[in-house]
């Protein structure tokens, strides 16, 4: 493939992963929301790429999904959500910022590592898409374990989830990919209804362990 | 022929010990008294005593059990035959293989086991008491018997009482430390077994001394005969016992004819007349000692007796 | 398929069967007596058959099933060892269910007890002929569930249920390390038969791991020292008929593990193998023993004794390793039979004494003897027969104790021609050792039968006691005559444990039954002899003489009156010694050591009224050093890894992630 | 292909998915459970079907082979017995009203819904087909764990969807990973997932690429397998969902996501350059094992305390996979089975016993052998077995691990030889508290349905002392296959 289409795709993985670490950054829900929207809109652009140069057509599909349902529907749900549980003034980061971000070099470099270990011969897209994709998830874990709440946690699991998309779309002719993606958009409708229905309250871990005790006769 | 010799041989020593403990009992006390510069009784009171016991009638206490009336029969039938066993005047004896040295401990313990638990059964506080006493002496003195018995068949190869006896008489023997230790070792033993002073006095009925005397407190006329004349057996027992491993001279086969017995028999009466005497000197010099000093004093027994077995291979490998 | 072998495979499938009849018509009221009664036949056809093995001495025989490992399939194998401990296992097995059949119907919950007895008597007679490992391991954990049942039986008080726990943990632990053991020997290929580890020989450090492991396992079920802990309380815990199967038949079986293993599969032994064993031997006597003088309990008494025994055996084991290591066949003979006959004297009194004490249990509903007393009035018969058995465990002739503790000591006397110093100084050591566990035995059970069935009563409940039943008292009396014959004659024995000793070791020992007079003489007549016949002959002669000779011509007039007791006035039974002062001299003598013992007296202030009082306080030591830290141990880990049920959703994902990341990084760094 | 067997395979995927449609839309919940049971009574004759008939040959999607057929018989027979066990169970959820008929028709369909997934999971030959399929069976779960609505168990369904749904990313990816290393020599297209090519051509994959999709799939289907320390949701989901569903998960789930693993490592086994799968499954063995071990002493709750011994076993069958080798897979293998016939029928027994006393606490329930003999003893009986004592299967299994361990890497058996007596005396404490003891907690007789658990508890006891000959020699030969 010539150069051009090439450094587009490597620009849009990269600006992903560089989204990624704006999530880490972000301390204010609807700040992180936000961004995670910018997130999806990049996933849709560099997935359309990938269908275009690949003219692999279903794949604009994912694009799709993944423009209105992450990039719009989502977002706004979860922005009534927390005004419905009232949460929106939280300062919800575990770890704090500065720690967070260093750890997010770390994986973003561990990643690389990784996937340089791959021979060369294959596919120099599908290498740096790994690579990039392989960070995202790694960031997007991150996100999950370094938040304390729900819907962080929730706009963690799907940065991840992005980065999946971004793999699946970067391997080439690989089947089900849509499938996968639109199972992927439904279990997280499960969760974001399961956050709004169930009440989980504010956390997930919001039912402390001495409630655990009294429920289980698991006190100690 | 020969056979009816031995047997009578063997008759005769049975008949020997059984009539000369009490003599030897008289001959210690007879001593005893003489180095306290008292008369003493005659040397044949034990005799008048065991007759007199004899004729009398028993007293038994109400709840004594039928073990309580067989059990003087049976110490004096195992003291019996196992000073029967220990060679006297004459080794190599008609039955003497019935039984080597182990078993004639272990025919001391059985008679000592009956009496403990004589001792029990009518159920006063004095029977418990002389039989717990009596089992802790004897779980110290029979190990140390037993490791003088382990030197002894080391150094002679066996266990059988006149083997040893001939072995020890034989010159290979020599002056051996092991065998000092042993001798001192069984002489501490015996003086416990048979309920001496320092470990404990015959004679005494203070309740709080008393161990051997207090199991046979509630015995009373030929039942309290038996036991004693089954407690002369022993003391004669191991005076022969020491005499034919220590002082094996002018001991000799059974089958050897009536001339060497008769040197045989003169050299027996000769080492108990010793031997008592010691006896004697030893019981007045010392005094009797608390019951828990006891352990310690077979305690070291034990401990000789170790060394002494220890000693034997050091000395064998020179 | 041997007919033998398919004939001894019957008796358990039988036994199964009866167990699973039990477990159906258990609630029935005559299946105590039809349950028994099965056991009783099965037991004798057994007996008899692998007897009638024993005596025809026709080698081995040898029968494969297909069940088991599969592709080593269920392999049994009969030959001398496992002939003399099957008849070991099955004349307990008649016995004990002769006892049953009385004894049997005092039980509460019969459902309880019924349908695991047949499957204890059927996994120990499988252990016993089993020949290859799995068929082993799986009847020797089947016979340790078939006894947690049984010692469960009484599950309703806290006692047995917390000796059920410790024994079944205490019995994985030992399979634990037979399985360990048998891995080793099988190699990697997994030859689990036991012909095939036969004629493989392991390396040293192979073999010496074995030992080791042998010792634990068949170690902690026949009860060693320090592995000892559950014995006592199991052993007690279960019926008594139980508790004499248990402690007179299932260490045996134990043992015959130790031996199959060490003297059959492992070939030769290093001479260092038998320091090993002689010393745990040696010291478990002891200990054995000084805990059971101890105990007031009447059962745990004989279980501590168990030990004792258990101990003897092992010392006499570790002597025949040490003599077979040094090529002298013939003393390893002596040594190895006289750990046999020990082990077939023990099964006989231990089950005798354990009969007593559930006779005794039956008749009065006390175990505890400090409330018992001056039972021979009440119970003529048990009380004799105790005595019997009483007797012989101590040792004393002319009963079967004492022939094979003889024997055990002629054994030691051969040890100067060992040419190990450590041996040579080890050997004799250990032979004071069980002299004196020898002398404590005596002092234990004269004080056994002394507290318990002499003197006067302590309780109410011994007014009331009754003489057991028929069945009971039948099987407590062919012990006894059993105890005395072997006894008497034990060249009779000796000589039907040639076919064992000879494959074994190599050797046998000297034809015995020959001997003028029926003495028996290990080595030569010149060096030792013993005619046990003789002895008894002349013991009852000489009593009865001197008897006959008393009441013929001096007084046989007898009056009753009050006991003398130095003119004190006639005091309440409590005032007699009880269990715990008659072992007052030996603990304060022993128990330093042993229990670190101590005797603390408060004595009240001049005038005051309030009486004194001894405390003593002593500890079990063995338990203090080894369980109290491992339980001590999983307590703390388990405390600090509970934490980890209480964590939050994010915890829990954090860990996941570290993982993930750990990994990645043993990934990256990978070579 | 003969066109019977393919009905064969075709209905243990639509007879299950046809029922649930049915029971979806039945009102009566006495006939749906008819329906449900013998649904999957069908489902286990078509599965046994596959014994008689040939079998397809692999296609793109689906695959029938030695080493699935195992898999497929088990599941679909424990899902059978299941089935019957949570009929007489539901019936009394029911009467005691914390069901209600609609949950149960939901219940159901769920049901077949689940064993589909799991079904569908074994038979297919594509990788992502293969995870579609498992992600199904675990929502099914999911949903199923919260049926009763109580606080704890929307906590544990919560719990157990979050970590398992990053379970099931991770394990996509690996599967992304395991596509692009194949792409390149297989070439584009569905061919890229299907196990049969896969293994063929492993050799030749990239060998980094796989060891790092190695890692994602462990970890993913690790997640599912219940791992320590990927095991967290496992014990609530276990506790607190209905019983049936307990059993099913430790029965059949476990073993679902185990399947998965297995596929893969041989595929990595088949690559030399790539890392060796066996040290990395036996460390997660023994942690999970000695981990579980001692978390099993504290546990309050009953079926909590199964769930952590489910947690051990799996520790061990996978220690023995790891370990390799006819003797260590052989063992593996049985040590499965067994698992998944004892642990199901000791639920089927806890279930009752949690009805009839009213409580899951274990402090609470005493002396069960007098007050309810059958639940009391099939309990001993089941946590004998489970604890590894003969004359039980497990026994065996144990055996062959335990002793081919110590003949090869002694220094592993001893830490497993730990874990395994450390288990054991926890069980068998609780076990002492539960069955013996002073009568405690509701007497009421129990209408139970003995059946199940007791066939189970009869074949693990066949199995320990009897293992049919074909039955040894196909196992011999699946353990060949497995290395």
């Amino acid at each position: 493939m010539n150069g051009l289409t090439f450094d587009i795709a490597h620009l849009l993985a990269g600006s992903l992963v560089l989204i990624s670490f704006m999530m880490l950054y972000q301390d204010r829900l609807f700040a992180l929301i936000n961004v995670f929207a910018l997130h999806a809109v990049v996933l849709a652009l560099s997935v359309a790429w990938q269908a275009y140069i690949q003219d692999a057509h279903h794949l604009y599909i994912t694009a799709a999904i993944a423009l209105v349902f992450k990039a719009i529907v989502i977002p706004v749900g979860l922005h009534r959500i927390i005004q419905r549980l009232g949460i929106h003034r939280d300062i919800e980061t575990a770890v704090g910022i500065g720690p967070t971000m260093l750890a997010g070099i770390g994986l973003v470099t561990l990643s690389m590592v990784l996937m340089l270990r791959v021979t060369p011969e294959a596919d120099p897209l599908a290498r740096e898409d790994l690579a990039f994709a392989l960070s995202i998830i790694l960031l997007g874990l991150l996100v999950m374990v370094t938040r304390r709440n729900a819907v962080s946690q929730v706009v963690g699991f799907m940065s991840l989830e992005n980065g999946l998309v971004l793999a699946a779309t970067g391997a080439k002719g690989m089947p089900l990919v849509v499938e996968i993606s639109v199972a992927f958009s439904i279990l997280i409708a499960f969760i974001v209804i399961g956050v709004f229905l169930f009440r989980i309250r504010e956390r997930f871990d919001s039912v402390d362990i001495g409630a655990l005790d009294d429920y289980r006769g698991e006190r100690r | 022929m020969a056979v009816i010799f031995e047997l009578a041989v063997q008759g005769a020593q049975m008949l020997v010990v059984l009539l000369l403990s009490p003599l030897l009992i008289g001959f210690v006390r007879k001593v005893k008294a003489r180095l306290v510069r008292r008369q003493g009784p005659s040397l044949i009171q034990p005799y008048r005593d065991l007759v007199r016991l004899m004729r009398k009638e028993v007293v038994l206490a109400d709840n004594a059990s039928w073990l309580f009336r067989v059990t003087p029969y049976l110490i004096f039938a195992a003291t019996w035959v196992a000073a029967a066993l220990v060679p006297t005047f004459a080794t190599g004896l008609e039955f003497s293989w019935t039984a080597d040295l182990i078993v004639i401990v272990a025919l001391l313990g059985s008679a000592r086991f009956f009496q403990a638990l004589a001792g029990m059964d009518v159920g006063t506080s004095f029977g418990g008491l002389g039989a717990s006493r009596e089992v802790m002496i004897a779980s110290l003195a029979e190990p140390a018997m037993l490791l003088i018995v382990f030197s002894l068949a080391l150094l002679a190869g066996a266990t059988q009482l006149s083997t040893v006896a001939a072995f020890m008489g034989s010159p290979e023997v020599g002056l051996r430390v092991s065998l000092g230790m042993s001798l001192i070792a069984l002489v501490m033993v015996a003086i416990a077994e048979n309920a001496r002073i320092p470990v404990d006095n015959p004679a005494t009925h203070l309740e709080l001394t008393m161990v051997h005397e207090a199991m046979i407190l509630e015995y009373s006329g030929r039942h309290l005969a038996m036991i004693e004349l089954a407690t002369f057996l022993k003391l004669l027992l191991y005076m022969s016992l020491i005499a034919c491993v220590f002082l094996p001279w002018g001991l000799d086969g059974a089958s050897a004819g009536p001339k060497a017995l008769a040197v045989g028999a003169a050299a027996y009466l000769c080492k108990l007349a010793v031997l008592a005497i010691l006896l004697a000197v030893f019981e007045t010099a010392v005094a009797k000692m608390r019951v828990f000093r006891v352990p310690d004093f077979l305690g070291a027994a034990l401990m000789l007796a170790l060394l002494g077995t220890l000693l034997l291979f050091v000395s064998r490998s020179l | 398929m041997n007919s033998t072998v398919a004939l001894l495979l019957c008796g358990p499938a039988a036994l199964l069967a009866t167990a699973i009849l039990a477990a159906a018509a258990s609630r029935l009221a005559a299946a105590t007596r039809l349950v028994y009664g099965a056991t009783l036949a099965i037991s004798a056809v057994l007996l008899a058959t692998a007897a009638s093995h024993l005596a025809g001495n026709p080698g081995e025989a040898s029968a494969t099933l297909p069940l088991g490992l599969p592709w080593t399939g269920a392999r049994f194998r009969l030959d001398g060892l496992s002939a003399f401990f099957l008849v070991v296992v099955n004349l307990g097995g008649t016995i004990t269910s002769l006892y049953g059949l009385g004894y049997g119907q005092h039980e509460s919950q019969p459902h309880r007890v019924l349908p695991f007895y047949p499957a204890f008597l059927a996994g120990m007679n499988l252990v016993v002929l089993a020949n290859d490992a799995f068929s082993f391991l799986l009847s020797w954990e089947f016979m340790s569930l078939a006894s947690w049942a049984l010692v469960m039986a009484h599950h309703r008080d806290e006692a047995s249920r917390r000796a059920g726990y410790i024994y079944l943990v205490m019995a994985s632990f030992g399979t634990m390390a037979l399985l360990l053991a048998f891995g080793l020997l099988a190699g990697p290929a997994g030859t689990y038969a036991f012909d095939a580890m036969r004629t493989a020989h392991p390396d040293r450090f192979a073999a010496g791991a074995v030992l080791v492991l042998m010792l634990l396992g068949a170690g902690s079920k026949a009860g060693l020292v320090p592995l000892h802990a559950w014995l006592p309380l199991a052993h007690p815990a279960a019926p008594s008929h139980v508790s004499a199967l248990m402690s007179g038949i299932m260490t045996k079986v134990a043992i015959y593990g130790f031996i199959r293993v060490v003297f059959d599969l492992l070939g030769e032994p290093a001479w260092w193998s038998g320091v090993a064993v002689l010393l745990i031997g040696g010291v478990t006597a002891v200990l054995g023993i000084l805990h059971a003088l101890m105990e007031k309990d009447l059962k745990r008494l004989l279980a501590y004794s168990t030990i004792e025994n258990i101990g003897v055996i092992f010392a006499s084991l570790g002597l025949a390793l040490a003599f077979k290591a040094n090529g002298m066949a013939s003393a390893a003979a002596l040594a190895f039979t006289a750990a046999l006959f020990h082990v077939l004297n023990h099964s006989f009194f231990k089950s005798l004494l354990f009969f007593g004490a559930g006779a005794v249990l039956s008749a009065t509903g006390e175990r505890d003897m400090e409330k018992l007393g001056g039972l021979i009035h009440r119970l003529p018969v048990t009380s004799f027969v105790f005595l019997i058995g009483c007797v012989s465990i101590s040792a004393l002739p002319p009963f079967n104790g004492f022939a094979s503790e003889w024997l055990v000591f002629q054994a030691i006397l051969r040890s100067p021609e060992l040419p190990q110093w450590g041996l040579k100084v080890i050997v004799p050591a250990v032979g004071g050792m069980l002299a004196l566990s020898a002398a404590l035995a005596a002092a234990c059970f004269v004080k056994a039968f002394g507290i318990t069935f002499l003197g006067r009563a302590r309780s109410a409940a011994v007014e009331r006691a009754r003489e057991v039943d028929r069945w009971s008292l039948a099987a407590m009396v062919v012990l006894a005559a059993f105890c005395l014959l072997a006894g008497i004659l034990p060249g009779f024995v000796i000589d039907s444990l040639s076919t064992v000793t000879l494959p074994l070791v190599g050797e046998r020992m000297p034809v015995q039954m020959a001997q003028p007079w029926l003495s028996i003489v290990p080595i030569a007549e010149s060096r030792s002899s013993y005619n046990g016949l003789l002895v008894f002959v002349f013991i009852t002669i000489s009593a009865s003489l001197a008897a006959f000779f008393i009441h013929r011509f001096a007084s046989h007039a007898l009056r009753r009156g009050i006991a003398w007791g130095c003119g004190f006035p006639d005091a309440v039974p409590a005032a007699q010694y009880s269990a715990v002062s008659f072992a007052q001299p030996i603990r304060r003598v022993f128990g330093g050591f042993a229990f670190r013992s101590r005797e603390t007296v408060d004595m009240p202030a001049p005038g005051a009224l309030e009486p004194a009082r001894v405390k003593v306080e002593m500890h079990d030591v063995a338990w203090e050093i080894f369980y109290q830290p491992i339980t001590g141990a999983i307590d703390f880990a388990t405390e600090r890894l509970n934490h980890l049920q209480f964590l939050t959703i994010r915890r829990y994902l954090t860990l996941v992630f570290l993982y993930l990341v750990i990994l990645l990084l043993v990934l990256a760094l990978w070579p | 292909m003969s066109g019977f067997s393919f009905d064969a395979v075709a209905a243990i995927l639509f007879i299950p998915a046809g029922a649930a449609a049915i029971l979806a839309a039945m009102p009566n919940y006495k006939m749906t459970a008819l329906v449900n049971v013998i649904a999957s009574l069908l489902t286990l004759l078509a599965a046994l079907s596959l014994f008689v008939t040939d079998r397809p040959a692999p296609g793109q999607y689906l695959l029938v082979d030695d080493l699935n057929i195992v898999f497929i018989v088990l599941n679909t027979f424990v899902g059978f017995t299941t089935s019957v066990f949570s009929a007489s169970y539901i019936a009394h959820e029911l009467e005691t009203g914390r069901l209600t008929a609609p949950n149960l028709r939901f219940y159901h369909a769920m049901y077949q819904i689940m064993m589909f997934g799991m079904n569908l999971a074994f038979v297919s030959n594509n990788i992502g087909l293969m995870w579609v399929a498992v992600e199904l069976a675990t929502l099914t779960t999911v949903l199923m764990v919260g049926i009763y609505r109580t606080h704890e168990a929307l906590e544990a369904a919560w719990k157990y969807f979050i970590l398992g749904s990053v379970g099931i990313a991770l394990a996509l990816f690996g599967t992304i990973l395991v596509y692009m290393a194949a792409q390149p020599v297989v070439g584009e297209g569905t061919n890229a997932m299907v196990w049969s090519v896969l293994i063929e051509k492993a050799a030749h994959f990239d060998p980094a690429l796989l060891s790092v999709a190695f890692i994602f799939l462990l970890l993913g289907y690790g997640t599912k397998v219940g791992l320590a320390p990927l095991h967290a949701w496992l014990p609530d989901a276990h506790a607190e969902g209905p019983t049936p569903i307990s059993a099913v998960l430790s029965g059949l789930l476990l073993n679902v996501a185990l399947y998965a693993v297995l596929r893969f490592k041989l595929l990595l086994a088949a690559s030399p350059q790539a890392i060796g799968p066996g040290p990395l499954m036996v460390t997660m063995g023994l942690t999970s094992l000695i981990f579980a071990a001692f978390m099993l002493y504290r546990r309050r709750d009953i079926k909590r305390l199964f769930a952590y011994s489910s947690i051990e076993h799996m520790g061990i069958i996978v220690f023995a996979f790891g370990m390799g080798g006819p003797l260590a897979n052989f063992a593996g293998l049985l040590h499965m089975v067994m698992h998944s016939l004892t642990k199901s029928a000791i639920f089927f027994a806890v279930g009752h016993i949690a009805q009839v006393k009213g409580t899951q606490k274990i402090s609470e329930i005493r002396g069960l052998t007098e007050s309810h003999p059958g639940l009391g003893w099939a309990l001993v009986i089941g946590v004998v077995a489970i604890a590894g004592l003969p004359p039980l299967g497990i026994f065996m299994s144990e055996f062959l691990v335990v002793s081919s361990t110590f003949a090869r890497h002694p220094w592993l058996a001893i830490p497993l030889v730990f874990g395994l007596l450390i288990a054991f005396g926890a069980l068998l404490l609780r076990l002492t508290g539960v069955a013996f003891g002073e009568p405690r907690g509701g007497m009421a007789p129990v209408e139970a349905s003995y059946v199940p658990m007791y066939s189970h508890l009869a074949l693990v006891f066949a199995a320990g002392i009897y293992l049919p000959a074909p039955l040894v020699a196909w196992f011999q030969h699946v353990a060949g296959i497995l290395g």
